[in-house]
């Protein structure tokens, strides 16, 4: 399990590296990253600050991974996430998993990152040319986690 | 009691205050009863602890509700729903 | 849109530098990657002979990646996929797909997997220490692609 | 008229064969048909093409099916189901 709260950038060939060497029953690996993107017209998002929990967050996603490795059939998982200024096109979060087949891998992937984006404590604000302001949280994450729950 | 209260994100901003060490009477006994408490400083304090439902808490780095108990030496936390990822 | 049928390795990191160069509407990167794994306890598979259909295979592929261009909101896609003989532990596949918000992405990605595994013409052969074996298809892949028929 | 006719994968190596161009008498219209024709080759080519239900076709490069017309000059293959990925 690798679990990483960091400012500097990371690599997908590196953490696919990492989690696989040494390994034979790796049949799949899914990979999601997050980036930082500007979807608006005039491109005026300048940056990006990730706040997150110093301690907390570390904790929350360890306890994440593990429930991802209980209901899940994968054999390993990484996830990672920046914090600090971000700019668009950087990537902001990475989350990987294997398995033997990739049913698992990618039921596995799509169910950390819902949780990561509903449960762990980070906290997005948008540095525009007209100013700043703190991302809510979306309606459409909540119910994504919820339907794991069934 | 003595607990370690911390504030993130827009919270921290609208409040100007990021972390206190705060002596609370036996009498508080849980995040609701913190709040309240919070509630009497008036002013910024009064209107996010008031009106703020979507206000989440965590004890000692766990997520908690409103009935979660609070013991001497905790880290106490508030902060708004998470935008990560 | 890229497409490769090809006997050389693929490294996942350029594939989608290649995928989201000069982009900056980009928020989500869901990758898949599938690999010769061996699975039985004596580690006896050899090597994974991977037979393909040329000209066939590409056309079939270009028409799958099409599909799902416009099926999903996804920016853009590449489908990688190794022929010839192969080694447990070597990279078979790669499916990558890029869009704005990650639950297109992980649909697209999963969508041209389950297709690819029941209509792109490949065959695969193992070659164990017993002897050789062609792979046979499963049900599973078969049930895989009919959920996104409904 | 003439098709250019290709096998792959078991199907190859059970027939030993991967490709053949042939001379069609002008009553083979269809996929169906051109089965039919093999089959009346006996041996490995009769349990090939009659018992195999699973085994797909494509008529330039496009998946067929039994219904499929044939034309002068198509490319036309046999397979087993595939196992990509």
């Amino acid at each position: 399990m690798l679990i990483s709260v960091q400012q500097q950038d990371f690599e997908v060939n590196k953490i696919i590296d990492q989690l696989t060497q040494g390994r034979s029953d790796i049949g799949a690996i899914v990979t999601f990253t997050g980036l930082v993107r500007d979807l608006s017209k005039e491109k005026d998002l300048v940056a990006m600050d990730l706040e997150h929990y110093p301690g907390m967050t570390e904790k929350s996603l360890k306890s994440l991974a593990e429930s991802a490795l209980k209901k899940w059939q994968i054999k390993d998982l990484a996830i990672i996430h920046r914090v600090g200024r971000l700019h668009p096109t950087e990537n902001i979060v990475m989350v990987v998993t294997i398995s033997a087949h990739r049913k698992q891998a990618f039921d596995a992937c799509e169910y950390l990152m819902d949780y990561l984006k509903t449960q762990a404590p980070f906290w997005k604000k948008e540095i525009t040319r007209d100013g700043e302001h703190w991302v809510a949280a979306k309606q459409s994450d909540l119910k994504a986690t919820s339907r794991w729950e069934k | 009691m003595k607990i370690n209260l911390l504030y993130f994100a827009s919270l921290k901003e609208t409040l100007n205050c990021d972390q206190e060490i705060l002596e609370l009477d036996k009498d508080i006994d849980t995040i609701q009863d913190l709040k309240t408490f919070l509630v009497q400083r008036g002013g910024v304090w009064k209107s996010s602890f008031l009106a703020n439902n979507a206000l989440l808490a965590s004890v000692n780095h766990q997520m908690a509700n409103e009935q979660t108990s609070i013991h001497d030496q905790d880290e106490v936390a508030f902060f708004p729903p998470v935008t990560g990822g």
